[in-house]
């Protein structure tokens, strides 16, 4: 592989933490200018990656800095922390930049009032460097670092507003993302042991004569270790509490990208570590696939029985997420494109539809389903793009929910898994039984005394309006020009050919 | 030459002649008189040592009889180091008995009396270790025995004449006991001559008759040593002495018993056909370990704060006993060592008790909560010689153990060697309850914080305080006895 | 190669200087408070600049002994330093000027302040003199010495609860002594002496099972001070003692003395291929994993803070063995890192311990609600230390704690993977529902933290910085890398400096 | 019967002993217990003489010409019992002493009232 030394990526990862030398003056002359700032840097972080884009899809890799924490001799702990960035690495700080944007735009109106704005956004912040710390970790010790930094981070963001169902939930995160990441930590120290390195980008560091069984234990730890955070069935305890108690922006940033984190990681550890050709062999593939066959069908039940707004879709990002799963665990080129892309979309229209939700509240608004009739007339823009944003995840055709879910299917016929198929379209109907009433709720059904008492003048400010209708818009565009070069497409392309060795 | 050893025993002798006649006006003149004769004494022993270091084994036949037959003063390693071990304290303890026994005898003549005492005690105790046979051993033993009783039952108080009346009674049981064996034993083998009779051992044939005779002579002087069963004068005479005569009964005249036992165990050592020897050596050993486990028991269990040391000696005696009774190298090393630094460690925490008794007029300790306070050098000399008793290094006493505990491994008995431990380990609770209640103990009920300064004066620290340097000194450089004694067990072995 | 010169002085002139500070303050004990403090921290300065004087001649794997004279036949008082050795000093002595300038405004108000500097002083020397042992019985001597120091310390506030914390310590500690002393003899007889010897002394050819109680010993005798299972009962009741005693005493010195001790038994005396032979590594690691868990479910269930952090203790020490015992590099590594770390975190744990205490009066855990606002520089110090000691990513502990995990990788012991790993998890346990508690609930009351004087919150920060510097920093910690390194080497191939 | 006609001394001395150690153990007595030691130390200087008889000579230890040691007693056994009962003398005198000490302080000389009193 092309490599080519640029130091851009230490300062994207260290760009958020410029806000943190702002924040503490912002926040007590006001605390919009403290969101202005750190939105401005989320775009700016998201600027900076841009250019990055045309070269890793050429498939070079962007090599920035090695940091040797343990000299290197006899005695080589592999406490390396090295940053680099391939196409995978990019796409995804590309995709957690921009829903950090969205957020982080939202957030302008949105936490105008809040208590503790300090602690708000410095984590706010600082989350996003680590989510870039794991998106460009050139080893599974950066990655781990920066992965149990983000665990932690997130508690205070779940807890932020500090009732005691906030504060339950976030309690209830930390003991799960705690116990995630001493699997991870147990996963990553197996690798050590297997290969006898942490490298990643190196497409299988695995040595071929391992064995099948020692193999299965490594995917079953990463399984559970890294499904924590992607809320895998029996691990998403965690999702349905934290997601309604956070405040809007942080449940968007929660279901966009730190979920995502547990997929990127996983998927980092089946192709970069044990490698396309060891999981093909050893049919390791039905480890993960079964669970996430599984997570698709039952959380998308749950998601239905709920009336919570934000704990229905806590659910549905549970299922969504298993489809990225899935389509990793395939192993069939177009199922990994369409799990690869997937991130994208599910990453943008889930934050577009917890937004919604959150500017539904901010306007005085229920989180409940049931108290949402005739919402559509008052607020109309927000629940426009509830609406489009809502469908893509249903995966009506010209939105990205379609090309994600067709390229899945796609993939499982070419391994000829029909059950996946049947379960990925039992899935999507499920997800339109779920999201569809809404719409159809607001829209359709009379506003009775029910609804909450939403004043008529339509509380709309641009800085909550603007993020949801950019996020709604992109949700549609991306599945009309999938292929244009920078859209989740191309990426996906250069990825699984390098994944899969093509 | 050879005529020092007579002299140190004659001059404190004459000491306790002149001190009733100069002393009858002023007590004052019989303290000088003592001193005089202690220092005397002493400086004779000094010199007395380095000939013998240089030297070797020197003797001295009274009267010209032949050695087998006379009366035969000699001094070799051994008992030089523990002449200066016991003169030095001795003479520690006559500076001490000054302002002691001031206050404890207001009568002059009384006074007079204790000091003619412990002149006999300064003449007695040196012609024991320096006796060159058995039943010489046997008459200084039963005047300094004399002697000591005279000194316990001085004090004021109603308890002591009966400690003493006990003390006396029991050790002049012990007396005769080791008059028979020595009869037996000259029966036997035809003289009471240590050396010849260490020559003659080898070639003993008919082995039990001696043996029994040796044994009736240990038990003998196991009583003067308060070995475990035959303890029974002990705490009450420890307890109820004047303090300094607590400081020389505790330190010194039970070490002359194990010293007795240690001259035993030499002869039994030589026998070459070992029928029941190992037979007393096991009985030995387990006596010394109840005591060790005994005495610490019944310190732990005590109030008194001279009775807890007390007690203690029982424990130490054990160790002694132990070591010697192994009569393995290291055993036999740590037991002859430890007779030294149990001498120094116990006067002076014997002494420092009296200190604190002579100030404030209290026993237990109980009533002793927070002196450390009012009285920090007395104290602080307790609490630092406590150290030693429990054998923590440097201090002296962990060198003996240490030997002792080798000893112990290389006898193959690794369950006394953990006796030994357990013991020091037990002493660990007794010195912690002395150091609480001298320490940490609130002061008036908590009342009051400051304590007025009323220390002990000088004449009675100054011995103190040079016995507690001593007893950490001869941790630190245990050399100095060491070689000497460890040429005596090779000798002997 | 064994440096000559004055270097080799350096070793009885700290001991010295330590123990005659506590006999000057002794002796001025009836000057005011402010003289005994001038000379406390006078003298933990020199004392750190000594040991310091020594750091260019132990980056170069040279080592320095000096022999005093000889105390029983071939076995003599005499200090040696190696890297082992060396970096147990310095955390002593650089915790040590942390400590004493803590002392001087905690201590403000004590009744004994004297009492307090003298033994304090008598303990540090102590444990220079261990740190600086050349062979087991000058360990043993100041090791004892220690024990007798640490008991006036313990029983400082004279109230009866401090003293029978001090008696249970003092029985503890002295049936320690007392196996120890036992091993000590066992050991003379079957080597002739007690020096240290990297690959160790004892001879193959002795008998196992003597060997394996000889083992048993020593652990007895160390154990109790570094508080292995059965043998920790005394330290939670210890921490009756003033704070900064139990920062230096039961996070530094005191317990590390018995780690040190356990490791140079391990390495020096037994040597680990012999260990392994007759199997006791196995035990050790069960005992120590054991310890991990046990120390730390026990911790969850206190509810005093100092308590709290004493079973932390109990529990953060045994990683240390572990790690060695493992006998890997990262395991040793790790082992030798963890035992800075360990201290340098539960040091500033306890330092903000006390400053907590000192500005609101708060000792239980439950009335921690709300503390963040309150005094937010001190939590924010605890914090760090706090999340140091989980083993969190970018503090010093996430270091330590990786290398273990290495180890025991290299090792191939998964059980000890998932002990390190779970032992992280219970502290993660009881530490942040501490920090939810402090930062997420509100007061009980209104009542505001006390200002805090510089010469308090100055080591509080300033050890929670380190915390941090040695996680993030390599070139702060290229120091301890590079002694671990040079020691693990040492222990792994016997080479000897 | 050959050895208890020969050594009739001796067994006499045995017997005197065990008497005087009788008295000593049993009787609470403090005077009789002294007795009783003074018994014990009577049986032993018996002993002691009776060893004296080397050759079965009994003449005085002056040797002069003509006289072969072996007519005399052995001179060792009989200084050593002088000078034992001179310290018996001393001892008993002052344990007798205490006696009367005793007796005035506490009206009794019944050791075990006495223990009790202590």
């Amino acid at each position: 592989m092309q490599t080519e030394y640029s130091p851009i990526l230490i300062f994207i990862f260290l760009l958020p933490f410029l806000g943190l030398a702002f924040y503490p003056v912002l926040v007590k002359r006001s605390i919009i200018w403290a969101a202005y700032v750190s939105a401005f840097i989320c775009a700016l972080c998201f600027l900076m990656i841009t250019p990055l884009i045309p070269q890793v899809l050429r498939g070079k890799l962007i090599v920035s800095s090695t940091i040797y924490f343990s000299p290197q001799n006899t005695f080589n702990p592999q406490m390396v922390f090295s940053l680099r960035a391939d196409a995978f690495g990019v796409y995804f700080a590309w995709v957690s930049a921009l829903v950090w944007l969205l957020a982080a735009v939202f957030s302008c109106e949105y936490l105008k009032q809040t208590a503790h704005p300090l602690r708000y956004f410095c984590l706010f912040s600082a989350c996003l460097s680590f989510v870039f710390g794991i998106a460009f970790a050139g080893n599974l010790f950066t990655l781990f670092i920066f992965y149990e930094l983000l665990t932690i981070s997130g508690y205070p963001l779940i807890a932020h507003e500090e009732t005691s169902q906030a504060k339950a939930a976030a309690k209830k995160y930390i003991i799960y993302s705690l116990l995630g990441d001493a699997l991870v930590l147990f996963t990553v120290l197996l690798v050590y042991y297997m290969a006898g390195n942490l490298e990643l980008h190196r497409r299988g560091t695995i040595p071929a004569q391992t064995g099948v069984e020692s193999l299965r234990l490594l995917l079953v730890c990463g399984l559970l270790g890294f499904g924590v955070k992607s809320a895998i069935m029996p691990l998403h305890g965690w999702i349905y509490e934290a997601h309604p108690a956070a405040p809007a922006p942080a449940s968007a940033v929660l279901s966009g990208v730190f979920v995502n984190v547990g997929a990127y990681g996983l998927i980092r550890l089946i192709y970069d570590v044990i490698g396309f050709r060891l999981m093909r062999q050893g049919a390791l593939g039905m480890i993960v696939v079964f669970p996430a066959l599984v997570t698709i069908l039952l959380t998308s039940i749950q998601a239905y029985n709920q009336d919570n707004l934000k704990r229905r879709l806590a659910y549905s990002t549970s299922a969504q997420i298993s489809y990225i799963l899935l389509g990793a665990a395939l192993l069939s080129p177009n199922s990994l494109q369409g799990g690869i892309i997937h991130m994208a979309y599910h990453a943008i229209m889930k934050a577009t539809l917890f937004l919604c939700a959150g500017a539904i509240v901010k306007a005085g608004g229920s989180e409940d389903v049931s108290r949402m009739n005739g919402l559509g007339a008052k607020m109309p823009l927000i629940m426009i793009a509830f609406s489009i944003a809502g469908l893509s995840l249903v995966g009506i055709p010209p939105t990205t929910g379609f090309i994600s879910k067709w390229m899945l299917a796609t993939g499982a016929l070419e391994v000829s898994d029909t059950g996946s198929v049947v379960i990925l379209l039992l899935g999507s109907l499920l997800s339109a039984l779920y999201i569809l009433p809404v719409i159809y709720a607001a829209f359709l059904k009379k506003d009775t005394d029910q609804t909450a008492d939403i004043s008529e003048t339509n509380y709309q400010p641009a800085a909550l309006t603007v993020p949801l209708i950019i996020g709604a818009a992109l949700s549609v565009l991306m599945g009309i020009f999938v292929n244009l070069p920078g859209f989740p497409f191309s990426f996906a392309r250069v990825i699984s050919a390098s994944f899969l060795g093509r | 030459m050879e005529k020092i050893l007579l002299l140190i025993v004659i001059i404190p002798l004459m000491g306790a002649i002149i001190a009733p006649l100069l002393g009858q006006k002023k007590s004052q003149a019989a303290f000088m008189i003592a001193l005089i004769a202690a220092l005397l004494s002493w400086s004779l022993i000094v010199f007395l040592a380095g000939q013998v270091f240089s030297h070797g084994r020197i003797s001295y036949p009274l009267g010209n009889w032949g050695a087998s037959w006379g009366i035969e003063l000699a001094a070799d390693y051994l008992t030089v180091v523990l002449l200066l071990t016991v003169n030095s304290i001795g003479l520690l303890i006559t500076i001490y008995s000054y302002s002691y026994i001031e206050k404890l005898l207001p009568e002059a003549k009384r006074r007079i009396y204790y000091y003619c005492l412990l002149c006999m005690l300064l003449a007695a105790m040196p012609a024991f270790l320096m006796a060159g046979d058995l039943f010489t051993m046997f008459v200084y033993l039963s005047l300094f025995s004399l002697a000591a009783v005279a000194l316990i039952a001085i004090g004021r108080e109603r308890q002591a004449i009966l400690a003493g009346l006990r003390y006396l009674i029991l050790s002049t049981t012990g007396g005769v006991l080791i008059l028979l064996g020595i009869a037996l034993l000259s029966y036997f083998t035809g003289t009471m001559n240590l050396n010849e009779l260490t020559k003659r051992m080898a070639h003993i044939t008919n082995v039990k008759p001696v043996l029994v005779a040796i044994s009736i002579i240990i038990i003998g002087f196991g009583v003067k040593a308060a070995l475990f069963p035959l303890h029974l004068w002990l705490p009450d005479a420890h307890g109820f002495a004047p303090s300094p005569i607590s400081a020389i009964l505790s330190g010194i005249l039970i070490e002359l018993g194990a010293y007795g036992i240690l001259r035993c165990v030499f002869l039994l050592v030589q026998l070459k056909s070992r029928e029941i020897y190992p037979f007393i050596n096991n009985i030995l050993c387990w006596m010394s370990v109840l005591a060790i486990i005994y005495g610490a028991v019944g310190a732990i269990l005590q109030q008194d704060l001279k009775l807890i040391l007390a007690y203690s000696s029982v424990s130490q005696i054990g160790y002694i006993v132990l070591g010697i009774a192994l009569s393995s190298y290291y055993g036999l090393l740590g037991g002859m060592l430890h007779i030294i630094n149990h001498a120094v460690m116990k006067s002076a925490l014997f002494l420092s008790a009296g200190a604190l008794l002579y100030k404030t007029d209290k026993r237990t300790l109980k009533e002793l909560e927070g002196v450390g306070k009012q009285m920090p050098y007395s104290a602080g000399a307790l609490a630092l010689t406590g150290i030693a008793i429990v054998g923590i290094p440097p201090a002296c006493g962990f060198v003996s153990e240490w030997y002792i505990c080798m000893g112990a491994i290389q006898a193959g008995r690794m369950g006394f060697a953990i006796c030994v431990l357990g013991g020091s380990f037990l002493s660990t609770i007794y010195y912690l309850r002395i150091i609480n209640a001298l320490y940490f103990k609130p002061v008036n009920g908590g009342k009051d914080t400051r304590v007025a300064i009323n220390e002990a004066p000088l004449g009675m620290l100054v011995p103190i305080w040079i016995l507690t340097f001593a007893s950490l000194w001869l941790g630190i450089f245990n050399r100095w006895p060491l070689q000497w004694l460890e040429k005596m067990v090779a000798g002997i072995l | 190669m064994v440096c000559g010169g004055v270097f080799p002085l350096i070793l009885p002139l700290t001991v010295l200087v330590s123990y005659l500070t506590a006999f000057l303050i002794w002796i001025l004990r009836d000057k005011p408070a402010q003289i005994h403090n001038r000379a406390a921290v006078g003298s933990a300065l020199i004392n750190l600049a000594l040991v310091l004087c020594l750091l260019p001649g132990i980056w170069r794997e040279a080592a320095f002994s000096c022999n005093l004279f000889t105390f029983i036949p071939s076995v003599d008082i005499a200090f040696r330093v190696d890297g082992l050795g060396y970096l147990f000093a310095l955390i002593a002595s650089f915790y040590w000027l942390l400590t004493a300038i803590y002392s001087v405004e905690y201590m403000r108000n004590d009744k004994f302040p004297a009492r307090y500097w003298f033994f304090l002083f008598l303990c540090m020397g102590s444990v220079l003199g261990i740190a600086f042992a050349a062979n087991l019985f000058t360990l043993f001597l100041f090791y004892e010495i220690l024990t007798i120091c640490t008991y006036p310390l313990i029983v400082h506030a004279q109230t009866p609860q401090a003293i029978k914390a001090g008696r249970k310590y003092l029985v503890y500690s002295m049936a320690g002594g007392t196996a120890l002393m036992l091993s000590l003899v066992i050991t003379y007889l079957l080597c002739g002496h007690l020096d240290f010897r990297p690959g160790g002394i004892l001879p193959d050819s002795a008998s196992y099972s003597i060997l394996r109680l000889l083992f048993i010993t020593f652990m007895v005798g160390f154990g109790v001070k570094s508080v292995i299972f059965p043998l920790h009962g005394w330290l939670p009741d210890a921490m009756i003692a003033p704070t900064p005693v139990s920062a230096i005493l039961h996070a530094v010195a005191v317990v590390k003395a018995g780690v040190y001790g356990i490791l140079r038994i391990v390495i020096d005396i037994f040597g680990l291929q012999l260990l392994q032979k007759l199997h006791l590594n196995e035990w050790l690691l069960a005992l120590a994993g054991i310890t991990i868990i046990g120390g730390s479910l026990m911790a969850l269930r206190q509810t005093n803070l100092k308590k709290m952090l004493a079973y932390s203790t109990i529990s953060q020490l045994s990683y240390i063995i572990l790690g060695v015992v493992m006998a890997t590099p990262s395991g040793i590594i790790g082992g030798i890192l963890q035992m800075l770390y360990q201290s340098v975190m539960k040091i500033s744990l306890f330092f903000c311990a006390g400053a907590i205490y000192r500005q609101t009066g708060v000792s239980e855990i439950a009335d921690m609600g709300g503390l963040g606002e309150k005094i937010p520089l001190t939590m924010f110090a605890f914090s760090i230390a706090a999340l140091g000691t989980i083993g969190f990513p970018g503090t010093a502990g996430f270091i330590s704690k990786w290398y273990l995990a290495m180890g025991a990788m290299e090792a191939g012991r998964f059980f000890m993977v998932g002990v390190i790993i779970s032992g992280t998890l219970l502290n993660a346990g009881y530490y942040l529902p501490l920090l939810y508690k402090a930062f997420f609930q509100e007061s009980l009351t209104r009542q505001k933290g006390q200002a805090l004087s510089l010469l308090m919150t100055g080591p509080c920060l300033l050890t929670a910085g380190l915390v941090l510097a040695l996680g993030l920093c390599l070139w702060v910690h290229k120091l301890p890398l590079h002694l671990a390194q040079n020691i693990a080497e040492g222990v792994l191939y016997f080479k000897c400096p | 019967m050959e050895f208890f006609l020969h050594a009739y001394y001796q067994i006499a001395a045995i017997i005197l002993f065990f008497i005087g150690f009788y008295l000593l153990i049993v009787t609470p007595n403090l005077i009789k217990k002294i007795l009783g030691i003074n018994i014990m130390e009577t049986a032993v200087f018996l002993f002691l003489i009776s060893l004296g008889r080397i050759g079965g000579g009994q003449r005085a230890p002056i040797l002069h010409e003509g006289i072969r040691w072996t007519e005399c007693v052995n001179p060792l056994p009989q200084h050593m019992v002088i000078l034992g009962v001179l310290m018996t003398l001393g001892v008993t005198g002052f344990a007798l002493f205490l006696v009367v000490k005793i007796y005035a302080h506490y009206r009794t000389l019944n050791s075990d009232k006495l223990r009790r009193m202590l």
